[in-house]
């Protein structure tokens, strides 16, 4: 007996049209330049004469629907019902109206802050961490909440070199922008799985488990007649790989998880090309609620960032024309073997000149 | 279980200028015993320095393979309220534009059926609706598509493509972004839904070179906006910056990668021939310089996260197509998947693939010509794979 | 029975100093600048006041003891009996008398060149070919003396945007500099060895062949009882080495051997760091006994180098400044699938970003 | 065997005007039967198309392991007179110095007892006496040594160094190439003549970083002068250029790598905390600038041909050493070869040997501490060895 059903499927999500201001409808696609007005304002102007303006602000992105509908009431009051939110999480209100762009920064400004657009720090693209992650290292909303409390100014404000984009991700699995990022926070792990030899048969394939591990440390092995897996731990660097696939080899411990800090990447392919963040510093322990090491840390690349690039330089241009002993030396960062790549394509970071510093 | 809510630890993430999400939570644990329990684990975190959740088991809409991210405390004992805290990854519309009253539907439907908290948005794009129960996922996606919403991808299928604000508010899109987005995941609702692939494929559309979506750090197949004829010039604009003092010898000029820009009185003269498209004098003289006329995408392929052979950033397989119709595009996708799906292994990037058995062999095998445009440079080992040999006549 | 014997071993080679013209000795160390006077001529200023000419002339470096006669004999006649070679395989006569320098050159004319020196193309690097080598895919001596015939004119002159060097290398082996020169000529073989299963058992460790291959193609196998190797042939890409270690594995073949043109290497670090040669024509059958595919393709190359570069730009530096794609058009080489390189680090060499020229 | 010698495809390669090896080894064939077959086996290769020498067998001077590269015809009935057509390697001077004198002692020795070709020089930097038979090679060795001269390398030992002309003739010498060269070469007598490497071992000087010997290309190890502190100026020098019309803007400045030249009026101005001792300027301006006071060697790891794992340029190892004295550089070179002896592979290189190993290991190996200087940037993926971790406090 067959059943008649309403249940819709693979509709997909509406279309965008209906969401766009109808001053962005009119003009859709014939813009013509755009021009920030100041700190997270910026107006663009159409072929047809016609301007839209945006006003950004800050949002946590891990947010309630309470947050949503006070950014909600305020698009219906300022901007026409229209609002957006940017591939950084920001919130941009779209208005029609010159005049309301005040008003709205002051009632923003009430929970949160306005800014991230130019020569700014942005929000931060990141990730789940202790909030939901079976995964991680360390938590990612935390994070970014007490690096961001140590860098509003640079969000409010359009006084760096240029833009400067941070990325926080709690494992290796990096969702998010870490390996292309001006400064990057990553949770590591320090110590191999631990295997779960009662539990492991039941709930893993073994030969996937051996395959998921990039640099051939996980094994076959028996244990009491039953079929699991053993890790050669000289071979681990604590990529959690095997535990993505398999739940019985848990690799987070509390003593040992932490983050490190990666430097000099970029996307965008203006100027120079896009590249990778970097080592700067290899491990800081996990130290909530506030993590002062690592905020320390990242303000003080930031600061000796802004006071010794120049315009238009993105951290990593600004240091390859300093050149890494320089980027070092500024900061004070210890150079360790750490930095010294060791992973597959490790030859192409060797200095294979004599062009060098001193 | 007491229903207290102590949390000295997170309420030092009151403090501070930056919006707190612990202010925004407790607020909500006040409404939902859900959150409150949430917060008490993660203070536990906080305290114990480490994560207490499970691994994912298989939960999901009736259906569908992906959308849904299952998920459980390790100590359901001790916080029972998230003994479920699955994820819905509601498909975002173009563009992430709402207006106040779709946002406020979807508010009220996770208010009804889960814990109220969400990612506006996750790292692909997704609208992340976070924590709720197994009884509640068919329920809430009901109400989604009564709405006109659907779900996302997740696990080994195409994930929900996403894209820059593109033509509907930058001057520098090169191809409509949102449109092919909205194509794109239409046309693919099938992939999107069902994991059928070796491992996740992301789509990421940017406008433009700036790559305001990370689509050559983030996508599988990235498709980026690029013109081909020269640097459109207003001139009179141009003398207005030489007139204001503008140092463009310092920011434009010398900035320039290859060298191609010169001034002349208040004149600027560009090489377009060895113009590389970086965008730079573009963006820092946007009431001057434009992107050209002949416009389309550069389209990428395979990058991705450093798991497991090293991060990869995308590289170029097509350099220039015209975007007028979606029709190449879709054919270019389908070939890819064709070739993924016989050559893949299980849980390899396409990117990876491409690595394993080389750019050259790819592009044959999805019927593509080599250009000089794909590589940085040509090979510099000798190890070529001659395949026409002759034969002795005898 | 112990025998005396007046064998000398170990004495290593004989002091330098006793070769030393005496200017050069007395202001060792002690240079101040140097100056090209002419094509082939240049002097060296010592701090002293001191000054020493040094007359350069090409050598086919293959030569006889009565070339070498020659040169010692105008030695004696205008340097004091005092000359060298360089690391490029030139004579370089050491004159203390300016007035000697024209009549040196006039006899060194009768049967060589002057020149190689400032913006030139000087005496190629090669290597030993079908003149003494078991390994070559073509001839060392012949390619060099059909192409310098044909770029003399680039010797004794410095017209040139700045110096170009080449190179020449009879087998995959490159005993020489191939991989790194501004052009470089490479012999190279196309089919996969063929095996003598007769000889091989005695002439060959099978471990050790084995292991020869970069790309796993040897596996061991046996015949008729006899343990001998067999080769993969869709793994095999011609490098030669297994028969580097096992003479049963003969490579050579006529038919299929020959040359391959590849551009853009340097060695100093000037401006630019060192950069590998890059490949621009896969393959060009051999043709001896005058190669005329070969020097039109390196002529053509020379000339396009000579027309569109700016000053002080070595191959490599043109190429990097007009990129790939002109570099192909410029030129009229074809652009095919086996310029994209598909070994070990293939991946390093994508385009990884929307930089590029159309 | 017939006496004449028809070598028509080789006679083509006495036209032209660049010196004709043929024309000069046809008149050695008038006086040598050896050559006479050697032009004829190589005028049948022209013909045929391929080369006709076999693998060289075990031949050699008594008690050394290196030295002579043994050669035979595949057709010695053919070419009787190449059915032994061995070299010898002779060492040749530091910075390949010689008197006439000298030189025509050493065509003495050749003419006495073999081909009486040569190659002025091998490509590693040894004079190659080509082509005799094995009776010979005793007699031909007790003539050298009387006259003080010596067998260079092969085989898997240390090959002969080589260096640059240096201090003897040229201003850019940061330390004395050639008195390290001689140094070398007489202190590792054992290791160049007996093989007990892993695999060559080749060290190349030169005297500045423009590395006239290529280093950097070809040496296991190259030792290239450098110095520390600022370039030294003459300013009025400098001034003589700007006088003489010189484009000093694109001829030096612009193509300074870091930018950190400039010029006012006639004066010079470097920055040279961000000069990386490129050369450029100094070699674009030889009178007016000089390499700086406080000098020495850079030394550099693990260059090599391609064979098998793919061309490998030199790395830098040690950023700055002084040259005072040679034996630090004697200590290193110890280090490594013990290094290599207890970690390399049979022919294995040692560039291959770090690659493989990693640098890291491979400088704690031996004894370096880590600086920035070793490499163009630090790590980009994050697959890091810790080493220390805490243990459960319990
Ligand atoms: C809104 C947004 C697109 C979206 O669909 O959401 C966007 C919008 C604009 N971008 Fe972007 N970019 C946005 C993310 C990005 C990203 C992606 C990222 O950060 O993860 C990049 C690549 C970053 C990187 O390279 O690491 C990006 C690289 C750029 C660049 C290149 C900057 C550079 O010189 O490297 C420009 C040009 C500029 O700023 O001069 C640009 C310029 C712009 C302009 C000026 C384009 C225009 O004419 O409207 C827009 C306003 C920029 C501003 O914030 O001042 N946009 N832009 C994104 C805002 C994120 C945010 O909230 O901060
Ligand atoms: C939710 C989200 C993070 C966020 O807070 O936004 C996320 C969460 C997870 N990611 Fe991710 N990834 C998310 C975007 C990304 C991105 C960024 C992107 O898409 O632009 C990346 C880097 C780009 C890429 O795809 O390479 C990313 C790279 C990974 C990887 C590493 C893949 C690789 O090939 O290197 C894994 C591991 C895996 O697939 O096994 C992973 C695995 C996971 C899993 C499923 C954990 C696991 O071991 O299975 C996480 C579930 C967490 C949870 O509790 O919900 N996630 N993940 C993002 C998806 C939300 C959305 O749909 O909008
Ligand atoms: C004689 C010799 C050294 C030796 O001990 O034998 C030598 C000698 C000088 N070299 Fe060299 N170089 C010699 C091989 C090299 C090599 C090695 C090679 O070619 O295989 C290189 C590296 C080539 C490369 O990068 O591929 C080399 C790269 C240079 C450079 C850097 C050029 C550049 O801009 O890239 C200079 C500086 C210059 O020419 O301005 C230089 C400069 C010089 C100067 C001017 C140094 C001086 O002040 O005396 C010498 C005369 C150069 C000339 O020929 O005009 N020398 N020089 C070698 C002559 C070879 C020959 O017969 O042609
Ligand atoms: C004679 C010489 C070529 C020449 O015409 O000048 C030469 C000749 C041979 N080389 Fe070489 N190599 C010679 C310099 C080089 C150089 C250049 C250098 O030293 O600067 C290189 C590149 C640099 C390097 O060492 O990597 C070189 C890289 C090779 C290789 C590849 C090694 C590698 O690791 O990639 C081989 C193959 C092998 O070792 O098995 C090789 C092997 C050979 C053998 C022994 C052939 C073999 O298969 O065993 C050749 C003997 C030819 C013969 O008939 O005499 N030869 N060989 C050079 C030595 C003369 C001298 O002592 O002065
Ligand atoms: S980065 Fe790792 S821990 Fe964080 S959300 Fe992604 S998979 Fe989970
Ligand atoms: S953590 Fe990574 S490296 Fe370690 S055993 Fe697991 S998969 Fe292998
Ligand atoms: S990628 Fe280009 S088109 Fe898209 S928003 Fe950024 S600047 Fe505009
Ligand atoms: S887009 Fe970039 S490469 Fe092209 S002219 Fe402008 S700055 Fe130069
Ligand atoms: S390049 Fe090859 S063929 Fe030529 S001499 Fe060297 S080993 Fe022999
Ligand atoms: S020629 Fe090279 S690739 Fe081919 S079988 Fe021999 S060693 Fe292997
Ligand atoms: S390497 Fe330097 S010191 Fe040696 S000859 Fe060349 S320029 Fe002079
Ligand atoms: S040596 Fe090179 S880097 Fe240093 S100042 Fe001169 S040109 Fe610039």
């Amino acid at each position: 007996m067959s059943v008649t059903t309403e249940r819709r499927t693979d509709i997909g999500p509406p279309h965008y049209e209906q969401f766009l201001h109808p001053i962005i409808k009119a003009n859709y696609g014939k813009w013509k330049y755009h021009e920030g007005l100041k700190p997270g304002v910026f107006v663009h102007v159409a072929e047809s004469g016609d301007s839209i303006y945006t006003v950004r602000a800050a949002s946590p992105r891990l947010i309630s629907t309470d947050f949503v509908r006070k950014l909600t009431a305020l698009a219906d009051k300022y901007s026409d019902g229209y609002l957006r939110f940017t591939s950084r999480n920001n919130v941009e209100f779209l208005l029609g109206n010159k005049d309301n762009i005040d008003p709205l920064i002051k009632e923003l400004e009430e929970f949160t802050l306005v800014g991230g657009t130019g020569r700014s720090i942005s929000n931060i693209v990141h990730t789940q961490g202790w909030v939901h992650c079976h995964s991680s290292a360390t938590d990612a909303s935390g994070l970014v909440k007490v690096v961001m409390d140590e860098l509003a100014e640079y969000f409010t404000s359009m006084k760096l070199p240029h833009k400067l984009r941070l990325a926080v991700a709690c494992c290796l699995n990096m969702c998010g922008a870490v390996h292309a990022s001006d400064i990057a926070i990553l949770g590591v792990h320090r110590t191999p799985p631990r295997i779960d030899h009662k539990n492991l048969p039941n709930l893993c394939e073994i030969p996937t488990t051996v395959a998921s591990c990039p640099n051939n440390a996980v094994r076959p092995t028996s244990i009491e007649g039953r079929s699991t897996v053993k890790v050669d731990e000289d071979k681990c660097m604590y990529c959690g790989n095997c535990f993505t696939v398999c739940p019985a080899m848990p690799i987070a411990d509390a003593l040992n998880d932490g983050v490190s800090i990666w430097v000099g990447g970029k996307i965008s392919n203006a100027r120079t090309e896009p590249m990778f963040t970097k080592l700067a510093v290899p491990y800081i322990p996990n130290n909530p609620p506030r993590w002062p090491e690592v905020t320390d840390a990242v303000k003080n690349i930031v600061e000796v960032y802004a006071k010794n690039a120049k315009p238009y330089e993105r951290m990593g241009e600004w240091i390859n024309r300093i050149g890494w002993p320089k980027f070092f030396d500024l900061t004070g960062i210890e150079f360790t073997k750490y930095h010294l790549d060791d992973f597959r394509h490790a030859g192409t970071t060797y200095r294979r000149s004599l062009q060098n510093r001193y | 279980m007491s229903d207290d809510l102590k949390t000295p630890l997170l309420d030092e993430l009151e403090k501070g200028p930056w919006p707190s999400f612990v202010k925004d939570l407790k607020q909500m644990a006040s409404k939902k015993p859900m959150v409150k329990d949430l917060l008490r684990q993660l203070e536990k975190s906080y305290r114990d320095k480490r994560g207490y959740w499970k691994h994912g088991g298989l939960v999901g809409i009736m259906g569908y393979g992906g959308g849904v991210i299952g998920r459980y405390t390790a100590l359901p004992d001790e916080f029972p309220g998230v003994s479920h805290f699955h994820t819905l990854r509601v498909n975002q519309p173009s563009g992430w534009f709402y207006t106040s009253k779709a946002l406020n539907e979807l508010m009220d439907i996770w208010d009804a059926h889960g814990s109220g908290l969400l990612n506006v948005h996750g790292s692909t794009g997704d609208l992340v609706f976070l924590g709720t129960v197994t009884d509640e996922l068919e329920p809430t996606f009901r109400d989604l598509t009564a709405k006109d919403w659907d779900l996302g991808g997740s696990g080994s299928d195409l994930r929900t493509p996403s894209c820059c604000v593109g033509p509907a508010r930058c001057e520098n899109a090169c191809y409509d972004t949102l449109a092919l987005t909205y194509d794109l995941t239409h046309k693919y609702q099938d992939e999107l839904h069902r994991p059928m692939f070796n491992y996740k494929y992301k789509i990421k559309m940017s406008g433009c070179p700036n790559d305001c979506t990370a689509a050559i750090a983030r996508s599988d197949m990235g498709i980026i906006g690029i013109w081909k004829d020269d640097i459109q010039v207003d001139q009179a604009a141009f003398a207005e910056y030489v007139d204001s003092g503008m140092d463009i010898q310092g920011s434009v000029v010398d900035k320039c990668p290859t060298g191609c820009i010169s001034v002349e009185g208040k004149e600027i003269k560009i090489d377009n021939s060895n113009c590389v498209k970086c965008m730079h004098c573009i963006n820092t003289l946007p009431k001057a310089l434009r992107v050209g006329k002949e416009r389309g995408a550069a389209v990428t392929i395979g990058a991705k996260a450093p798991i497991v052979e090293g991060a990869l950033f995308g590289s170029v397989m097509i350099p220039f197509m015209k975007m007028d119709n979606f029709e190449d595009m879709h054919d270019l996708i389908e070939r890819i998947w064709e070739f993924w799906d016989e050559h893949g292994k299980n849980r390899e990037r396409i990117g990876e693939c491409v690595e394993r058995i080389g750019l050259a062999t790819f592009i044959e095998g999805i019927g593509l010509d080599p250009v000089p445009q794909m590589v940085k440079q040509p090979r510099d080992n000798p190890y070529i794979f001659y395949e026409e040999y002759y034969e002795e006549e005898s």
